[in-house]
């Protein structure tokens, strides 16, 4: 399987939840050359989630099938040309979550630790601002579609002073 | 030209329109130019005027109001992405 | 409990493997605050570890015991006062390990992944400079201690930039 | 004056000692001079000389030369850490 296949098929857009431990398990078994693991997990906060001062008891996570996965697939193939990379894997989920829910999870192998933990960063922070995804709160007042962070777009740009 | 025209999110839910198949008229060469004559309806269809935040893509790719669009294109408008 | 006492809890200096996702899981456990966890895996390579060309078939971890538990509990109380943190875990073992195994781990729960991703890689910088760990490889040339690489001190010295 | 001295990894094996209790002699106030002191027994224990890359800590912290050395201290010398 070449490389780029690789990349492509660590990408998964889902409902279901996923196991982290296996995840991570999964980026360096069998292999000798791994010397880090470095991962992320976002969950679904109860708290201010937009900013603003109501409680979230749910969320709907909307998103734009077919595109979704090719964004997640550019930003990953993105990193692999930036950092030396042996493995990643980025599953998000769509679909009603609730508070203490996992909703994306990014993983990236590497020999060296700098290469996993700044990949990884990338990816989220990439993911953020590219990939077609919408969230809808369930508050007391009613559904709110949450607003994008200005501090996601600045969080992306700084990635681009490397260029 | 014909394309499929696709909203999401609060676009989706203010347009009442999940997606559209439009034959274009003459004169619309870019998204820039498409976007303008949806919002051109008027009403509800505003939210995709000038000033407003909306992102873009065609063929499920972003892309910005300069970039051509061609026969059998699928265009979507959403609102800046919120995941992760 | 006390968030001092919190952090100190958090250290575990050990011979037993861990459970990564069983770690993972329990930092954001019973919370809606956690909107982010960080972690990091460090585990044995096979291929010149030390940067030379010899395969390595095993290493032995050898620690200060006492001295590396309050050198941990330091780092992560120091990652406290500098970003905003609602959990830490930081295992490491001691022993003989052989490539694959697991070495280290870091994790970290905020609120924003740029306080969790930030906490967790220096954690693992200051880790490499000040936590008394020192490691032994098995080559087939005999028994080789791994020296200090200067790119740990240049990757901890980083962060002095900000105080 | 008494204290403990521990040795570890590379540097333990060398000197074939992972610890031992020294009274010192007067003159001994800082851990550079305790440093020096056990370098000057010649030998293997030129391991501790000058320009030799050795860290030390006093009652498990990390301290530079200068710093003063106590009745019952546990000292302790090794080379650069090399964990996680």
């Amino acid at each position: 399987m070449s490389e780029i296949q690789r990349q492509f098929d660590s990408v998964a857009v889902q409902e279901a939840d996923f196991d982290v431990g296996d995840e991570i398990a999964t980026l360096s078994a069998g292999r000798a050359d791994v010397g880090a693991v470095a991962s992320f997990v976002g969950l679904v906060r109860a708290d201010k989630l937009s900013g603003e001062g109501s409680a979230v008891s749910a969320m709907t996570l909307e998103h734009y099938p077919g595109m979704t996965e090719k964004s997640l697939e550019a930003i990953v193939t993105e990193a692999y040309g930036r950092w030396s990379l042996l493995g990643t894997r980025v599953i998000h989920r769509f679909g009603r979550l609730v508070p203490g829910d996992r909703i994306v999870f990014v993983g990236v192998a590497s020999s060296h630790r700098g290469d996993a933990f700044a990949a990884c960063e990338f990816i989220m922070d990439y993911l953020k601002t590219r990939a077609p995804f919408w969230k809808k709160e369930d508050t007391p007042e009613g559904g709110r579609w949450v607003d994008a962070r200005e501090a996601d777009d600045s969080a992306a740009a700084r990635w681009d002073a490397w260029d | 030209m014909s394309v499929k025209v696709l909203y999401f999110a609060n676009l989706r839910e203010t347009l009442g329109y999940s997606h559209e198949t439009l034959t274009l008229p003459a004169g619309i060469a870019t998204l820039g130019d498409l976007r303008a004559h949806l919002a051109h309806r008027g009403g509800v269809w505003e939210a995709l005027g000038e000033g407003r935040n909306v992102r873009a893509a065609i063929n499920q790719e972003m892309v910005g109001p300069d970039v051509a669009v061609a026969d059998r294109d699928e265009i979507a408008f959403f609102p800046p992405v919120t995941g992760g």
